[in-house]
């Protein structure tokens, strides 16, 4: 006996070290010797400079390795030499698939992370790359490194803003004063800069983790491009003037596309050109489309000219003096510009650029525009000689350096004013209930459309309709009728919704209606309205055989052609920028107001020595409206004084500059930055006496209060808001309103407030009450000894059975406490009868095994079965690897507890808890085995399965009035009863407020929520 | 190859299984203990690399913010668990974790309670809203405690018991579909992927 | 022990041999079997259908698209797996520009395995074969990280290539042929999200009530249930459920979409038995009749089940009513 | 002492907690994201619960040589050679550790799963008995709406089976769902408030 148990024991493990050593040869097998075969190598490997960008980025491309190299992940890294690249990122590949196209691409482009708090502390070359390897693992948060390699990315700090205000500290460098702060506490993003070398390598990684050899480094160089070329541009004309020749008064409006890459463009500019110039316009536009290619033609060939060495300083200087060439080039063919601009929108960074453009039209002349609010908005003075329809117009985008690009030839719709939807009154307030993040708006009256509808009935004389609607809180939906009449204008009926569950029927309609047309309308809490009207067509669709809902018309408009955008600015800048964009349907919207959760910094500086991150420390504290620019205070306190001495500093140099002066040039140029200092100056004296909230800031001398007091102004400075709403289709037919402006036309600025008491949830709140109060009142009439009645739950008298049952055939009880956690009020009411049940085992001396799920409730169990064990006087035959663990895992746990009820021979088996799919797999091997089964759980999808396969169920509520039941105890007693005059309230209001609600009157019903 | 020894691993491990069904064996035995201990140790780095450091190492010694020592310590108690005389200790953590159930007593009382009585409110329209307002009436009644199912009461609570087993009979109708269709997966592995690929494998 | 006892006591392990043998049968010697469609599926087929370029222009010009929204792991592929290549199907029959989309790590090895024996069981057909292309035919947006799911959602509603910026492999969305007159939700005007749980929701909140896109959703059986009211309210436009709404839909394709044909009931009617549409048809590749294979499967079992409650309650009565003359 | 400091601590919190479910304001926010992250940087620590549960009961099996002992080696080498493979190797995809996750975990999990076609079988042959009058009308709705399901239960009945399936699911399937959870939700009310008013202590361990 004892060698045949050796023998499985050693056949065992002997399977089981074979497949260790299997797995372990498959993997660490390969990995001992790492592949030095060229063909693994990425083949073709390409860096190339992105067009239409800022310069910033560059795509990674190169031909993936054959299907056999079973590669499961390309590994991509990057460097400023050819000799240390760091990874950057991977493009995972599915190895059972490989990759089916030709190349693959990986893109580098714009802001992205450089290090964050995730990156590895300290630097390591890469998994199984051998020592003289240039390839490392991502870059480390180590000053030391990242340090002198801030000049050759543009580097972005993203500061958590605590940390900026509360965590930096105090650091003169190179006689300038910055704000130190620790790698760990900040994410560094990075941009590429243009003209720069950078080297990137691509390693394939095959399906058992071994890595290929990398490819050779591959330089690249992101170059500046000019934008994209707008695709789209919608103008239309708007005048009531019936005569096209003379327009008095009217409006051009033009609607377009965002381009991919916004980033750069500084300027979007319309142009009118003339009839006669459109030729001129179409060669000029060749002209250009040959500059552009040659230019794109030279960058493609910049990496590979081995004219002069890649990265040298030579070859920088190449680029920089060629680049010079071609934007001269392009500025020469621009000033010929076959066009006359008419507009121009200055977008300031970091909003998301305009979309659309309203220029007014007088006497068949634009006017220009020069005022200094408007200073992103600018018009030109120009005169249309012909008529304006006969014009046709240009959109073009400037960036930074200057490169432009140019739409083709659009012409422009003429309409009237009356072909766009009057825009309603618009409120706009605080959301109520909310943390302060949220402003509220509302306009117009309520909406009504028909979604779908089904005939009920083979004569189709019964239709059942689904309709949605939408209002606001101004106005509340009483009923919504439905008019619905054939294409002979005759009524087959009014259907008055009262209680609006989105669904109603129609019956009784004669035989053989075809297509029907629908009027809604409303009763809200202003009264009925039947002017406010909406219309919509059901037309029959053969293919679906019903009804389908058509276009919804309002006034004369089809809603689906139009929609709102929200465009919002803050007190902090001049500008608006959209919000958010909705459907005309919609009646009402809010709007995110986030608290600051980030400061932005660019780094460029490093403290070797003290390790630190060295960013700019004065940080905008308000919008100064007299002086027309953002105060920025330091946020060190001795700082404040330095402010004006840095700025006379600057004047004495210019001074000096100015003294020395050889030619009149240099001369003017000192002399009008004099000026210019010398007016900051004066501002900045005045804002530190007159601003009150630097005042408030600078009267400070202690550093934390100080940051405190930042902290509040700017954040509160920079959430007020102030709103223009805008209607369009799209197209460029559109009106644009103001909301918030005031009596003189100035704007108003609103700012969400953090409220103290969530008024909706009243109802849960008196609900949650008055149950409190009844569970005191009969808590207390048990503890006087008042009897309470609870009637026989039929699977709780059965437990003591069951045990006994199990006692009499000498074998143990399961007890299964459900799959969720303590936090979970079932698992609490399993724990509670497992205490009953523990004790009735240990009484009558039966073993009882508990197997569990969750690490927590494991001791809990542990502790229940030992007290239990204590309580029946039988200590010594409690045994704690009777409630033990099995595993987390869901089917894992289930496993185990199959084979503890096979092997075990349970006679009895509890589940009380939370039960999830695997219900049945456990009560049918208990059936299997004969067992007497038990169940209660609170989990409405299980029950069926326990209800099925159990000889008892606890369902639902029953589960947890189990452990009340059994203990008899009055606080438990006193709860349930509680519990019970609770039900008879649900009662009442279940059967009054269904009457009410069936008698129109839905008063008590919508006191209830809807979610 | 790789892939075909992956498979095989698998397919043995999915037969291990299944040879429950007939009866408890040695390779049932040894799948499930295996599975129980494989499942726990997957849980482990899982537990490491998703939740210790980005929640209690980042934190405290990259990031500074020292009073998450305190939970972190908090949280360390739970290993006096198995010690018999310092296992009150290891209360502390689970009554810090309780405190989320008071937010529970509002809020199942809007959703389990309120929501769902907005919902059982609803005007009678037809036979249809008729019944399921008869249904959650008398069920409700059935999960009355103070008093017996008996008499004219019983026979009331009765309805709402039938309403319950149309209920359940009907979920469990409906779920045969979903569970049948997780064998027909299981038996596509076991042909498609280890059967037809290992054929393929070796015949071309 | 007579008969009757003998069948109340029989061995668990005989039903069990049962019923592996009635569903690996009817997988292994596919028979013919009626497939009924449901609304629900109907109207989704219909609507990708309304998506198809008209006849004698250019596919790549057109501009109607749709988008699969895969939110589900292996763990539910043998339910929504076939919906998704039946659907892909249709639309590469149709030469309907579809997209697909990701926000689960795990989901994206599927939408390859998808889309690529789709494509594999096109390009080795005998009877016009068709190279389907990426970035021409479809593009796979790949897989997106789920903290951008939301924002992603609504970005497409102003520039899809704009918010989803590059495909699964890695190429500009704005270079790709497929993407040619397709801006946003008003091209792009169906979406459709298979999934095993929650489904739809985001999209309904967001992309429906915001931009009106048209939803639909591919569900596993048990969730089909709760999609129920959605469907009801206009809410989704149409929904495969489980295998069945799988099979279903490969119905409709086999019929309609492969012969170039309208939907229409009248067809659908006529050609129920028609032997080109047969399971046993062995031109039809099996990929593309594993969902109606899968369901006469299902049927065996469920007739199986339902068999066996019959049997059990036979024994269970004809004992009592033994025991009871006993008694007597 | 020993109980009486948790259970302060649980009954503060609590409040604390109820409070906060009508308080909006941003300070009642931040208190309740701070202690998420105190209720984070404490859960990580169960599992060494598990971990030790496992190994004890396990190596006690093993030492006391109890019926089927040996099996509880392959328990605890899986165990740690799976989360010694997971610090290793690393958890990436193509590691050891995800290579045992896909082919030994994942295929069992799913068989496991599976195995539920075969119970709901044996279920439906050995326990659906109509014993009662309630029984019978639970085995014909199961009956109805499992012919509902399948192409050929439409074959059979013809479309209306359909009609009937649905009728099942949105009227006594509806109103049973909903009386259950008013009924839960109560109850759910109940426990939580016994917890917080410290009536209900069970989670502390043993006795009342």
């Amino acid at each position: 006996m004892a060698i045949k148990k050796l023998k499985t024991t050693s056949k065992m493990l002997v399977f089981l070290l074979i497949l260790i050593l299997c797995v372990s040869q498959l993997f660490g097998g390969a990995r001992a010797h790492r592949i030095d075969d060229d063909s693994l190598k990425v083949r073709n490997l390409q860096v190339l400079d992105l067009s239409d960008d800022d310069g910033s980025g560059v795509r990674i491309q190169w031909e993936p390795l054959p299907f056999e190299a079973r590669v499961i992940s390309y590994r991509v890294y990057r460097g400023v030499s050819p000799d240390s690249l760091f990874y950057i990122g991977e493009l995972p590949v599915n190895p059972r698939i490989g990759v089916t196209t030709p190349t693959m691409s990986f893109y580098d482009r714009n802001f992205n992370i450089f290090t964050n708090i995730a990156s590895p502390g300290r630097l390591r070359r890469e998994r199984g790359q051998p020592n003289d390897s240039p390839l490392f693992r991502a870059l480390p948060r180590d000053v030391n490194i990242i340090g002198p390699m801030l000049n050759q990315y543009t580097i972005l700090g993203v500061i958590p803003k605590d940390n900026f205000y509360f965590k930096t500290t105090h650091v003169e460098h190179e006689d300038r004063v910055f704000a130190g702060i620790k790698p760990n506490q900040l994410t560094l993003a990075k941009k590429l800069i243009p003209g720069n070398t950078y080297y990137y390598s691509v390693v394939a990684v095959n399906e058992r983790r071994v890595f290929f050899p990398p490819a050779e480094p591959v330089a690249g160089i992101p170059i500046d491009n000019a934008p994209e070329a707008p695709r789209y541009l919608n103008g239309v004309l708007i005048s009531d003037n019936t005569s096209e020749t003379d327009i008095r008064d009217a409006n051009l409006q033009f609607e377009w596309d965002v381009p991919v890459y916004w980033d750069d463009i500084r300027f979007f500019v319309i142009h009118a050109v003339s009839p006669e110039r459109e030729a001129e316009y179409a060669a000029w536009k060749s002209e250009m489309t040959s500059w552009q290619n040659d230019y794109e033609e030279w960058i493609a060939g910049l990496v590979p000219n081995a004219n002069l060495p890649i990265g040298s300083e030579e070859k920088k200087q190449y680029i920089t003096e060629r680049t010079q060439e071609f934007h001269t080039a392009h500025r020469e063919i621009v000033s010929r510009l076959p066009a006359t601009r008419i507009w121009r929108f200055t977008l300031p960074q970091p909003f998301t650029p305009p979309t659309y453009a309203s220029i007014p039209i007088v006497d068949n002349q634009i006017i220009g525009t020069q005022e200094r609010d408007t200073w992103s908005n600018h018009t030109f003075d120009y005169t249309f000689t012909e008529p304006i329809s006969a014009y046709k117009f240009v959109l073009s985008y400037m960036d930074y350096v200057n490169l432009s690009s140019f739409s083709d030839l659009h012409e422009i719709r003429v309409m009237n004013n009356s072909s766009i939807p009057v825009m309603d009154e618009i409120t706009i307030r605080d959301q109520k209930n909310d943390r302060g993040d949220y402003l509220e708006l509302l306009w117009g009256k309520p909406f009504a459309r028909i979604t779908s509808v089904t005939y009920l009935n083979e004569s189709r004389t019964n239709l059942q309709m689904s309709y949605e609607y939408s209002t606001n809180d101004n106005y509340k939906i009483r009923n919504i009728f439905f008019e619905i009449s054939d294409d002979n204008g005759r009524v087959l009926a009014t259907v008055n919704e009262f209680f609006q569950d989105e669904l109603f029927k129609v019956k009784g309609l004669p035989e053989g209606t075809g297509d029907l047309n629908v009027r809604m309308w409303f009763r809200t809490n202003h009264g009925e309205d039947r002017e406010h009207h909406l219309t919509q067509r059901l037309v029959f669709d053969e293919g679906i055989l019903t009804l389908r809902p058509q276009q919804l018309f309002f006034h004369g408009f089809n809603i689906d052609d139009f929609n709102f955008q929200i465009h919002k600015r803050t007190s902090f800048y001049n500008s608006f920028r959209m919000s958010t964009r909705i459907p005309l349907f919609s009646r009402q919207t809010n709007d995110f107001i986030n608290y600051e959760v980030n400061i932005s910094k660019a780094v460029a500086n490093y403290s070797a020595e003290r390790g630190l991150f060295l960013v700019d420390p004065n940080i905008d504290l308000v919008w100064d409206e007299e002086a027309r620019l953002h105060v920025q205070v330091p946020m060190f306190t001795d700082e404040v004084p330095k402010i004006l001495e840095a700025i006379q500093k600057s004047i004495d140099e210019q001074q000096e500059l100015y003294d020395n002066a050889e030619t009149e040039e240099e001369r003017n140029t000192a002399q009008s930055r004099i000026d210019f200092f010398t007016t900051r100056l004066e501002t900045m004296e005045t804002i530190l006496q007159n601003n009150e909230y630097v005042h408030q800031v600078n009267n400070i001398s202690n550093q934390r209060t100080r940051a405190r007091a930042i902290r509040r102004i700017r954040e509160n400075e920079r959430r007020y808001f102030t709103y223009q709403m805008f209607l369009s289709d799209g197209k460029g037919l559109f009106t644009l309103k103001d909301i918030t402006i005031d009596d003189y036309g100035k704007p108003i600025f609103m700012i969400p407030h953090s409220n103290w008491f969530h008024t909706q949830r009243i109802p849960m709140l008196v609900a949650s009450l008055i149950f409190g109060l009844m569970v005191a009142i009969f808590v207390k009439l048990a503890r006087q000894g008042k009897d309470l009645y609870i009637r026989p739950i039929a699977g709780i008298e059965e437990i003591d059975n069951a045990i006994g049952r199990a006692t009499e055939m000498g074998r143990p009880i399961l007890f299964c406490p459900g799959l969720s956690g303590i936090g979970d009020v079932a698992t609490l009411a399993g724990l509670a009868i497992l205490g009953r049940v523990a004790k009735k085992a240990a009484e009558y001396d039966t073993k009882i095994l508990v197997p569990n799920r969750d690490n927590i409730v494991l001791p809990i169990a542990q502790e229940i079965v030992r007290e239990a064990h204590y309580e029946a006087g039988r200590p010594d035959s409690f045994d704690k690897n009777n409630v033990f663990f099995v595993s987390g895992e869901q089917f894992a746990y289930v496993a185990g507890v199959n084979g503890v009820m096979v092997r075990e021979k349970t006679a009895t088996n509890f589940y009380m808890g939370m039960f999830f799919a695997e219900s049945l797999i456990m009560t049918e091997t208990g059936n299997a085995t004969g067992a007497i089964q038990i169940a209660g759980t609170d989990a409405v999808t299980q029950i069926p399965f326990f209800i099925t396969t159990c000889d008892y169920t606890l369902i639902g509520e029953e589960l947890y009035a189990a452990s009340a039941y059994m203990a008899r105890q009055p606080l438990q007693l006193g709860t349930l009863k509680a519990q019970d005059y609770y039900k008879f309230l649900i009662l009442i209001f279940l059967v009054f407020g269904t009457l009410f609600s069936t008698f129109q009157v839905t008063a008590i019903i919508d006191m209830f929520p809807s979610r | 190859m790789f892939e075909i020894f992956s498979n095989w691993v698998a397919a043995f491990f999915t037969l291990c299984i299944f040879s429950f069904l007939y009866k408890d064996n040695p390779f049932y035995r040894f799948a499930e203990h295996l599975f129980v201990g494989v499942s726990m140790g997957y849980a482990i780095p899982l537990t490491w690399n998703a939740s210790m450091i980005p929640n209690v190492y980042r934190p405290i010694f990259l990031q500074h913010r020292f009073e998450l020592i305190f939970p972190a310590l908090l949280g360390a108690l739970y290993i006096f668990t198995f010690n018999r005389k310092l296992n009150w200790l290891s209360k502390f953590p689970i009554a810090f974790g309780m405190g989320l159930v008071g937010m529970g007593v509002p809020m199942s009382m809007n959703a389990g309670v309120l929501v769902q009585m907005r919902g059982a409110m609803i005007p009678i329209q037809d036979i249809n809203t008729f019944l399921v307002w008869v249904g959650t009436v008398t069920i409700l009644l059935y999960f009355f405690f103070s008093k017996a199912h008996t008499g004219a009461y019983g026979k009331i609570v009765k309805v709402g018991i039938w309403y319950m087993m149309l209920g359940f009979g009907a979920s469990f109708g409906y779920t045969v579909m979903a569970r049948i269709s997780l064998l027909i997966g299981r038996i596509q592995f076991l042909v498609i992927d280890v059967v037809q690929n290992t054929i393929r494998f070796f015949g071309s | 022990m007579n008969f009757f006892e003998k069948l109340q006591k029989i061995d668990r392990r005989w039903i069990y041999l049962i019923l592996a043998i009635s569903i690996f049968l009817p997988l292994a010697f596919p028979f013919n079997s009626r497939t009924f469609t449901t609304r629900p599926t109907e109207s989704l087929y219909r609507m990708i259908d309304s998506f198809a370029p008209p006849p004698d222009t250019d596919p790549v010009d057109h501009n109607r698209a749709f988008l699969m929204s895969i939110m589900h792991d292996a763990s539910t592929m043998p339910e929504l797996f076939p919906m998704e290549l039946a659907v892909l199907r249709h639309a590469f029959e149709r030469d309907i520009k579809v997209f697909t989309i990701t926000w689960i790590a795990t989901a994206a090895p599927l939408i390859d395995l998808a889309i690529n024996t789709v494509k594999e069981e096109f390009a080795t057909r005998e009877e016009n074969p068709k190279q389907i292309i990426s970035g021409v035919h479809y593009v796979n947006f790949g897989f997106k990280i789920p903290a951008l799911y939301l924002a992603m959602i609504l970005g497409m509603g102003e520039d899809i290539a704009n918010a989803i910026e590059i495909d699964a492999e890695g190429r500009q969305l704005s270079s790709l042929p497929a993407m040619t007159n397709i801006r946003n939700y008003n091209e792009m005007n169906l979406v459709v999200e298979f999934t095993g749980s929650a489904p739809g929701g985001a999209w309904i909140t967001y992309a429906r009530s915001r931009f009106g896109t048209n939803v639909a959703v591919g569900v596993t059986a048990v969730s089909a249930a709760d999609v129920y009211p959605q469907l009801q309210t206009g809410q989704l436009i149409g929904m495969l459920a489980g295998l069945k709404g799988a099979a279903e839909y490969e119905k409709l394709v086999e019929v309609f979409a492969a012969t170039d044909r309208e939907f229409s009931r009248e067809i659908l009617r006529a050609e129920m038995d028609n032997p080109k549409f047969a399971l046993t048809n062995d031109n039809i590749p099996y990929n593309f009749k594993q969902a109606r294979i899968g369901m006469n499967a299902q049927s065996v079992a469920h007739i199986l089940i339902i068999v066996f409650i019959l049997i059990g309650n036979i024994g269970y009565f004809v004992q009592k009513y033994k025991q009871k003359q006993e008694v007597q | 002492m020993k109980r009486t400091i948790p259970l302060i601590i649980v009954i503060t919190l609590c409040f604390l907690f109820a409070a906060h479910t009508f308080i909006p304001h941003k300070i009642s926010q931040d208190f309740f994201d701070w202690y998420l992250d105190w209720v984070r940087a404490i859960a990580p620590f169960s599992v060494v619960l598990g971990i030790m549960s496992m190994t004890m009961n396990h190596s006690a099996r093993i030492q006391r040589k109890t019926p089927n002992w040996h099996y509880s080696i392959v328990t605890l080498v899986g165990l740690y050679f799976t989360a010694a493979a997971g610090f290793i190797w690393g958890t990436q995809e193509g590691t050891p550790y995800m290579w045992i996750f896909r082919n030994v975990q994942m295929p069992m999990g799913a068989t496991m799963f599976a195995l539920l076609a075969f119970y709901i079988a044996s279920a439906a042959y050995k326990a659906f008995r109509a014993r009662s009058a309630e029984a019978t009308v639970l085995l014909l709705a199961a009956i109805v709406v499992m012919f509902g399901q399948v192409p050929i239960g439409v074959q059979m009945f013809g479309e209306g089976i359909l009609d009937v399936t649905q009728w099942i699911l949105d009227v006594p399937n509806l109103a049973s769902k909903r009386g259950i959870a008013l009924g839960v939700g109560l109850g759910m009310v109940a426990t939580s408030l016994r917890i917080m008013l410290g009536i209900e202590r069970t989670y502390l361990g043993g006795g009342q």
